[in-house]
């Protein structure tokens, strides 16, 4: 059978992986695609954790609201970072995080 | 309302004038002089048979951990008051004409004035240290300006230092507050030194360490004393003298109200660490005084000596040596101050204070010479000088301690380094005097337009001196104040 | 009243700004800027009336204390200085973006800091983990924008997209370590978490300090704490002058106040305490050391100034560390009131002289004292408060933390403490330096201040002798 | 069948986010992105979490992806042109990903409480109204918050995405 | 005369302040006036010479209650007292006199001089802390005088400061004085800590304090002594005297020959009651006395500056006297030397600035001669003071000299014969000094043309002459010595010491006589003589290399070591590592990333590992 911890080493994996993306990857447009799934992969360990602690007969309906919220948020988030993007791009030309370096020190 | 606060106030209330527009300098003068004529009364309406604190004033600031404003004065704290007053009135007065904002340096001056006035007159130590912290930007204000020599380096060499310093002498005192059980806390100085009298605190000798090393700095004591010389050396005149003369003093007016009293035992335990120090203090920078080539560096590092010798009225700790380091404190302030006055004068007129540039000033300028050999003769130590007469108490209350101790062989070496001092002091100083003012006149043609003192600058300096030889003369009459501090 | 009229009151009048910016676009943005410092002045003076408990439904989340109380309005002042200091900073602005006229797009960087306000405001209140990173997101999303405003300066939008990727991936950082805490107490409450703690098994001690290290990730990188510090100098720089001030003072005290709450519920489990202990302890050390050390070789006032945040950032982690003290929570809130203070005046000083001078590099300041003695007062008074010395307001704030570090002995904290503030010293010296030391350039001309300038400047630098002189008052709002 | 489903929608799904790292077309990664997260939403219901599935595929996989790609055809992005990979970079962040594993299933086993099986719903609650319920009722305040962020966000991009303001 | 003892004591007061009322009057009023000035200094000492003269001739014994100076009650108290016994008295009427016959002289001597305020002023002021010292009833204010007569020495040795010569021999003065001070005050405090007490009469009254600690004691007592090795010039600290020959001559002959330099021996004579207690103490003395005797005699006899020779005569005269301190039962015998030596010392010093002012200042006796015939006055006078100075039987020197050899002989032989052969020394380089300066022929233009001297400076010439010759005779002495104590020795000594002592006077004088007459250059050179034994040359490299190079090192330490390799360097190390710090924040995303994935992990590990 599935253990929670079957679920959470999925969500820590991905998790892992975007966190991999963010570090590793070095188009701005990516980055933000690695750190959208590292939200999912919360989701993920919070949904298998309301889902493992039943409360009153159901699984935990607080949490699975926090997934709404964070998707959410996730969404604007990710909303505002493609209009800044946007921005940066007519500005100058590049989505390419090595290229951010006019300030340093 | 204590009149203390006045002293404090007046001040601010100067600045803010000169900074609506009222003339700087007489403002500063009339304020300053009007300071001065307050401590003066003060001095002289103080109670000497009650003794103890009076003109005191309480103001609750932070009553949950016993802070408070309080303002008074015992003999000690007036002397001191007094030779605020005066020092502050005769930079003023010494204060050349300058191009570049002369406000703002006469506000810097008054800053400091009212800060010094408020760390001799506040009874806590939270504020002790405040005001006297308030001296650190204007000081690097004014040296970074109207300095002299390498100024920039002096200036950030002696605010960073001091700062550091002050920072010491903050934990010092937050420890000691700490060290008292809670609900006796405060920072009132009385309070501490009862608290420890009653042994209801257990302070750590470590504490007594913090102070010393971070109250020592400030008074350039043996091996944090690099600061002193280039910032004196390097300080406009006014500056200096207000630095040398009076805000040193406020290290070893914190010692003596704060570390000697509360840690007896600490005191003696590390008695010979600080006899060592001093004895580096005077022998040392003695010698070093001795090499030096310029009249600035000479004066300045002969007020790092000098201090060895306080240091030694306080190690003593009995009512002779500590009443003689007071005397010394005030005589040295007022002497120290007479020569950054001249010195100063000096290098407005010659540019150079190197003694191999210089030569038969006396005959050039005569008022100068004459001054500056009152002065000089004030520094060494020659008897009808305040100076005298705070060496002397120094060595017989040291002498004394000797008989209580069974003849402690480090106090011993120490009384005889002292003494040796003296004749130190003589070889750098006559050598310094002679070499500006005596023989023949080194390259006349250069000094074809020099002029000699003009009254103001003549008529300071001399007021300072006439307080030397009154108070020297006639030592009783700060001793008289001076002792109800020590009884 | 009910407490939570309060930030409903901000965001309607966010809103009802937002409106009339749509409809009225022709409206002078000035008017926009003092209707909108006029409500927060309203809500300012309704936090003094006296509070019903919330609402039973908001409860879990929700709690109106001393320190939410006085956070609330710290935030409030806090934006009314932003926005004062917008007033003047009108025409970067305008030069900063594209506008078909003159004027387009201003109003809305005087609307933003209200609706961030807003969500400051629910932020200090939040006891709950939901609240929390919905409310803190929100903030977040009003500073990315508000950074990245200048978009014809692309050194503002650099800055947005640093900041962007940086707090986003602490946002996942925030959310992981919650779902965790989530995962193994079963709670999303902060102000439970400690009751829920004691009830749990020891095994589950790992997996509760593997949620508390993320968690204490994101907080570390609202405050900005070493090694999470690393968006801070180059977002300072990069974002407008006003923001900058704003992210410096809000955003940091919005920070601090979330890791009390958190901290506080840690340090009533004794073995998760005195780990926490060691680790804000460690921290303190090196963000002081860091922050400070780095700051001397600073030449540009902006970076310099973050670097000196991130310093003040290292002062308060003492408190925290120190929080058993009686005293460490008013010190922290006294020290982020005293930052506040001067903070604002720097950064307003500093706004000025970039706009004068072409530029924010400390040799700018040069000759300040000359081209207007007020200024170069004001930045000398924010100098000596930032660096401590008294009598500022920054004094008594480095005293009170001092005195609570002893008090829990944390001396290796203090020497640390005592190198970092001599440093401190050095590096806002070097601004003074600048401005009496050295005379201006032949370009430079006199400045003249506006009279609102020239009140706000007299003010914040009464303030701060005020406070250094008789710190009580917001000592006392916070016992 | 709930461990099969598991195992082959988890496994795609990590599959497919590593395509999101590695490959080197924006687009590419959009696509990857797009299917990780309906896998995801497909795991999600292995948790009995439908309605939060639902969300997912429309928010995340739809709306998102969406956005993502409308911008990429926007600004006319290319496959990233190669830049040269920088070595310590990559050490680092390898280092940094493996050692978060590490602790992670370090984290994973020092508790009995992770390896216990999913246990039965016994209540019978409809999904949607439960959620409906939690979120007017006691999330009522969050929910308004979100409302702001929200308006604050749609502010924002327009002001920071239109080419000129008016 | 009824005086009683409160008007004695305002008697004494005026004796002491009027100097003083005279300095500061001229100091502050009269600077630009000469007349003023001079007149204002010679008032203030005819006043204090009169004064003393009544006091003298009252010959009562009394104390002047004088103010506290420093008043801590049992602990210390320091007054400014003064107390009157014969030495006081006898001092007093010595001084003051000498003093106004100097003063009147340099109005003589001072008229074509500059700084002439100046010079009254200094004079004054030394008047007033000279008699400070003969007053003074306790060490302090007899240290304070001390200090005080250095100082106003050194104003006056310095009066021509442009001359390179004359300002260093002035600093030179003060410092080797202080250096004897250095030990006095060591001395002062030894004596307080034993005896508790720092008035004279006590201290001499407290030798029980001392138990069997005679080591302590004799300690005391060569501190002390040191003070006398410092102002009286004795070997080793004798080198400043010939050197302030710079000053003007009525201050040479004033203060470092007649008076001032006389105090070491005052003092000792002033606690002579507990020194008689310590034969350790004195055993140093009398080496001391009699090293500096027979080497500043040697020494004489090689100078060719006329103020010089007589400055060595001096150190060596006044070696005879501490000798004397050494060998005497009472303090009555160097006294006696003391009171004739200041007469006729006085008067050689006077008389050869008789000469240098007829001489246009010229000191060379090799560029004199034959001036027996320009100025007889000034010879005659001369003559009187040598044939005291040598020893010549029937002059005052002859009587004071010849007890101290007495004395000696009966103490410690070898220090008898050293002093002998001084006394033979004298009489030759004095002899010498008369024969080249005025006999034979005049060698310059300068001798051939120079005058007798104004009546100013001639009057004080005859004046002085009277004691020079006369002082040393029973009829006198009766009045100022004998009050003091004996002059008897313990037990009757051989005569032939007496002839000895005549036959080194012959022997000096006839070998001075056959070998200078008619001589135009020195007809004996002695090379060590003439570098005074190379000890000022040893000194300066003391000072110079010794000193100098310590305080360099020291000085060196202090520059770059303490201050530019520990404070700098810590301030730069702390600036260093800052600027290190500082490219931790490159500027680059990635990097941000990684360090927060980074700081992720730390914060983890850490958490979990922490204990």
């Amino acid at each position: 059978m599935i253990t929670l911890s079957h679920y959470l080493m999925a969500s820590g994996l991905l998790f892992s992986l975007g966190l991999a993306g963010v570090m590793l990857r070095r188009n701005i447009i990516i980055i933000l695609m690695c750190l959208e799934m590292m939200l999912s992969a919360v989701n993920l360990s919070i949904v298998a954790f309301s889902r493992y602690s039943i409360v009153h007969g159901h699984q935990n309906y607080d949490a699975q609201v926090l997934v709404f919220f964070i998707i959410t948020v996730a969404a604007a988030e990710i909303a505002v970072g493609l209009a800044i993007i946007v921005a940066l791009f007519r500005s100058r030309q590049t989505t390419h995080s090595e290229d951010l370096n006019s300030m340093k020190f | 309302m204590s009149p203390l606060l006045f002293l404090i106030f007046l001040p601010f209330v100067a600045i803010i004038l000169i900074l609506c527009g009222a003339p700087a300098r007489l403002t500063s003068l009339l304020t300053t002089g009007l300071n001065f004529l307050l401590s003066l009364f003060l001095c002289y309406h103080y109670n000497l048979v009650l003794g103890g604190w009076q003109y005191l004033q309480e103001t609750k600031i932070v009553p949950k951990i016993g802070l408070n404003f309080t303002l008074g004065a015992d003999g000690l704290s007036l002397t001191l008051l007094l030779l605020t007053g005066l020092v502050s009135f005769t930079a003023i007065c010494v204060t050349p004409k300058m191009e570049r904002s002369p406000n703002l340096f006469y506000c810097c001056l008054l800053i400091i004035t009212a800060g010094l006035a408020g760390a001799f007159s506040s009874l806590d130590t939270f504020f002790l240290y405040g005001f006297h912290e308030i001296a650190l930007i204007p000081v690097f204000i004014m040296i970074g300006i109207w300095g002299s020599g390498d100024r920039q380096a002096a200036a950030w060499k002696a605010t960073l230092y001091l700062g550091a310093d002050s920072l010491i002498v903050l934990l010092g005192i937050i420890a000691l507050y700490l060290s008292a059980p809670t609900s006796f806390r405060s920072f009132d100085f009385r309070v501490m030194a009862e608290l420890s009298q009653n042994e209801i605190s257990h302070p750590a000798s470590w504490i007594y360490l913090l102070l010393l090393a971070g109250f020592g700095t400030l008074v350039s004591l043996f091996p944090f004393h690099s600061w002193a010389p280039s910032t004196y050396s390097s300080a406009p005149a006014p500056t200096a003298m207000l630095h040398a003369g009076v805000l040193k003093k406020f290290g070893l007016y914190g010692l003596i109200r704060l570390a000697l009293p509360i840690f007896p035992v600490a005191v003696g335990k590390f008695s010979m660490l600080l006899l060592i120090l001093l004895i580096c203090n005077i022998i040392y920078i003695g010698y070093v005084t001795i090499a030096q080539r310029r009249l600035d560096w000479t004066i300045a590092y002969s007020s790092v000596m000098h201090m060895g010798t306080i240091f030694l009225g306080l190690v003593a700790f009995n009512m002779l040596s500590l009443s003689g380091a007071a005397l010394l404190m005030f005589g040295h302030g007022l002497s120290i101050a007479v020569l950054f006055a001249l010195c100063g004068a000096l290098r407005a007129r010659t540019e150079t204070l190197t003694y191999d540039e210089l030569g038969g000033l006396a005959q050039l300028l005569p008022k100068a010479s004459l001054l500056f050999g009152f002065g000089t003769m004030a520094s060494v130590g020659l008897p009808g000088f305040t100076n005298f007469a705070g060496e002397i108490l120094i060595f017989f209350g040291a002498t004394a301690t000797v008989i209580i101790n069974q003849g402690s062989k480090i106090l011993i070496i120490a009384i005889i380094a002292a003494l040796w001092g003296v004749v130190i002091s003589a070889i750098y100083m006559l050598r310094a005097y002679r070499s500006v003012f005596f023989g023949p006149i080194f390259q006349a043609e250069r000094w074809t337009n020099i002029k000699d003192l003009s009254l103001k600058e003549f008529a300071p300096v001399t007021l300072l001196l006439v307080v030397l030889l009154i108070t020297g003369i006639f030592p009783q009459l700060i001793l008289n104040l001076v002792n109800t501090a020590f009884r | 009243m009910n407490p939570l009229f309060l930030e409903l009151t901000v965001v309607l009048l966010g809103i009802a700004l937002l409106m009339v910016e749509a409809f009225f676009p022709k409206l002078c943005k000035k008017r926009l800027a003092f209707v909108g410092m006029g409500g927060l002045f309203f809500v300012l003076l309704l936090t003094w009336l006296p509070m019903s408990s919330v609402s039973i439904e908001s409860a879990p989340f929700y709690t109106i204390d001393n320190v939410a109380l006085f956070f609330k309005r710290f935030m409030i002042v806090t934006t009314i200085l932003t926005l004062l200091m917008s007033l003047d900073y009108i025409p970067v602005i305008e030069r900063g973006i594209p506008g078909e006229r003159l004027g387009a797009g201003v109003g809305e960087f005087f609307i933003l800091p209200i609706f961030a306000c807003a969500s400051l405001m629910w932020l200090v209140s939040a006891v709950s983990f939901i609240l929390l990173f919905v409310s803190l997101e929100c903030m977040t999303v009003v500073l990315y924008i508000s950074i990245s405003y200048l978009r014809k300066d692309p050194k503002s939008l650099e800055a947005g997209t640093k900041y962007l990727i940086l707090s986003a991936l602490t946002t996942g950082f925030l959310i992981y370590g919650i779902s965790w805490i989530f995962g193994v107490t079963g709670t999303t409450s902060i102000a439970h978490l400690a009751e829920s703690i004691v009830l749990l098994p020891a095994s589950s001690m790992t997996p509760l300090l593997f949620g508390t290290g993320l968690i204490l990730v994101a907080l570390c990188f609202k405050i900005a704490a070493f090694p999470f510090q690393f968006w801070l100098p180059d977002v300072y720089q990069g974002a407008p002058t006003p923001i900058t001030a704003f992210l410096s003072i809000a955003s940091k005290a919005a920070g601090f106040v979330l890791l009390l709450r958190f901290l506080e519920q840690l340090y009533l489990i004794p073995t998760l305490g005195k780990k926490v202990f060691a680790i804000t302890t460690l921290l303190a050390i090196v963000t002081l050391l860091f922050g400070n050390l780095a700051a001397m070789a600073q030449t540009n006032m902006k970076r310099l100034l973050a670097y000196s945040s991130i310093a003040h950032t290292g002062y308060i982690l003492m408190a925290v560390a120190s929080i058993g003290a009686a005293l460490a929570v008013p010190a922290i809130g006294f020290y982020l009131v005293a930052y506040l203070a001067m903070t604002s005046l720097a950064f307003i000083v500093l706004m000025i002289v970039t706009e004068t001078s072409g530029g924010d590099e400390i040799y700018c300041f040069q000759g300040l004292h000359e081209r207007s003695p007020l200024l170069a007062a004001a930045m000398t008074v924010a100098m000596i408060s930032l660096a401590g010395l008294p009598f500022s307001a920054g004094f008594f704030g480095k005293f009170f933390i001092f005195q609570v570090a002893f008090q829990q002995g944390h001396y290796g904290l203090l020497a640390v403490a005592t190198l970092s503030v001599v440093a401190g010293i050095y590096y806002y010296l070097k601004v003074v330096k600048a401005m009496y030391w050295k005379q201006p350039s032949e370009t430079c001309t006199p400045i003249t201040l506006s009279k609102l300038t020239t009140v706000l400047i007299s003010a914040l630098i009464a303030v701060i002798i005020i406070l250094g002189i008789y710190p009580t008052p917001i000592l006392m709002s916070l016992q | 069948m709930q461990l099969t489903l598991f195992w082959i929608f988890s496994s795609l799904m990590i599959a497919f986010g590593l395509g999101v790292v590695t490959l080197r077309s924006p687009i590419s990664c959009a696509m990857c992105l797009v299917s990780s997260f309906i896998c995801l939403a497909a795991v999600f219901i292995t948790l009995d979490a439908f309605f939060i599935a639902i969300v997912q595929v429309l928010v995340a996989a739809g709306a998102v992806m969406v956005l993502f790609l409308f911008i990429i055809m926007l600004l006319n992005l290319q496959a990233e042109e190669c830049r040269r990979v920088k070595l310590g970079v990559m050490l680092g962040g390898a280092v940094v990903v493996l050692s978060f594993m590490v602790l992670l299933s370090e984290t994973l086993e020092s508790s009995p409480q992770f390896s216990k099986m999913m246990p039965p719903i016994t209540a019978s609650s409809q999904d949607v109204s439960m959620i409906g319920m939690t979120l007017f009722h006691s999330f009522n305040l969050p929910f308004q918050i979100v409302g702001v962020l929200l308006l604050v966000a749609t502010v924002g991009v327009v002001l920071l995405s239109r080419r000129t303001l008016r | 005369m009824n005086l009683l003892t409160s008007q004695l004591s305002v008697l004494v007061w005026v004796i002491y302040l009027a100097p003083l009322v005279a300095a500061a009057s001229i100091l502050c009023i009269t600077q630009r006036n000469k007349i003023a000035a001079a007149s204002l200094a010679i008032t203030a000492a005819v006043i204090s010479c009169l004064a003393s003269w009544v006091i003298f001739l009252k010959g009562t014994d009394f104390v002047v209650s004088g103010i506290k100076w420093i008043d801590f009650g049992e602990a210390l108290t320091i007054s400014i007292g003064m107390m009157v016994d014969p030495l006081t008295r006898m001092m007093l009427v010595v001084v003051t006199t000498i003093a106004t016959i100097v003063f009147i002289y340099s109005i003589g001597y001072m008229r074509e001089e500059s700084g002439y305020a100046r010079f009254f002023a200094g004079l004054a002021f030394f008047l007033f802390s000279m008699l400070g010292i003969v007053l003074a009833d306790n060490f302090i204010m007899l240290f304070i005088s001390w200090e005080l007569v250095g100082f106003s020495s050194y104003l006056l040795i310095m009066h021509f400061f442009e001359k390179e010569s004359a300002a260093d021999a002035g600093k030179q003065a003060f410092i080797v004085n202080r250096i004897g001070d250095f030990g006095l005050f060591i001395g002062i405090l030894l004596l307080w800590y034993a005896t508790g007490s720092i008035s004279f009469s006590s201290i001499n009254q407290s030798l029980p304090l001392f138990g069997t600690n005679s080591v302590f004691l004799a300690l005391s007592l060569v501190f002390i002594f040191c003070g006398t090795i410092g102002k009286s010039a004795q070997f080793p600290l004798h080198i400043w005297l010939p050197n302030s020959m710079e000053g003007p001559t009525p201050v040479s002959s004033l203060l470092h020959a007649a008076t001032m330099v006389a105090a070491g021996v005052y003092m000792l004579a002033r606690i002579f009651p507990l020194l008689s207690f310590s034969p350790g103490a004195r055993e140093v003395i009398l080496w001391i006395g009699a090293i500096t005797t027979l080497g500043a005699a040697l020494l004489g006899t090689q100078q060719n500056d006329f103020k010089r020779v007589l400055a060595y005569s001096t150190i060596s005269q006044l070696g005879y006297m501490v000798t004397a301190v050494g060998v005497a039962t009472t303090a009555a015998v160097p006294i006696f030397h003391l009171f004739t030596h200041a007469f006729f010392k006085c008067l050689l010093f006077l008389t050869s600035g008789s000469v240098m002012v007829s001489m246009h200042h010229e000191l060379d006796i090799w560029k004199m001669g034959g001036l027996r015939k320009r100025m007889p006055i000034t010879f005659i006078a001369f003559v009187c003071g040598m044939l005291a100075l040598a020893g010549c039987p029937f002059f005052s020197g002859s009587f004071s000299k010849d007890l101290i050899m007495k004395f000696a002989f009966e103490q410690n032989k070898i220090v008898f014969w050293m002093i002998v052969i001084a006394a033979g020394l004298t009489a030759f380089y004095i002899t010498r000094v008369c024969i080249v300066a005025f006999f034979g022929a005049a060698r310059t233009e300068h001798a051939r043309t120079a005058p007798e001297s104004p009546l100013v400076m001639t009057i004080p010439l005859i004046l002085l002459s009277i004691p020079a010759i006369f002082s040393g005779y029973p009829w006198i002495t009766r009045y100022f010595i004998l009050p003091l104590g004996s002059l008897e020795l313990p037990k009757e000594t051989p005569a032939y010491v007496e002839w000895i002592f005549i036959l080194f006077f012959l022997i000096g004088t006839l070998a001075a006589i056959t070998l200078y007459r008619n001589a135009s250059q020195d007809p004996i050179t002695i090379p060590l003589l003439a570098k005074r034994f190379y000890i000022d040359d040893f000194y300066d490299w003391c000072v110079k290399q010794i000193q100098g190079a310590f305080a360099n090192a020291m000085a060196f330490v202090d520059r770059w070591v303490i201050d530019g390799f520990i404070v700098q360097g810590i301030a730069s190390v702390t600036w260093s590592v800052g600027f290190i710090l500082r490219f931790l924040q490159v500027g680059n995303l990635q990097a941000y990333t990684l360090f927060l994935g980074g700081g992720v992990i730390g914060m983890i590990v850490l958490l979990m590992r922490i204990h």
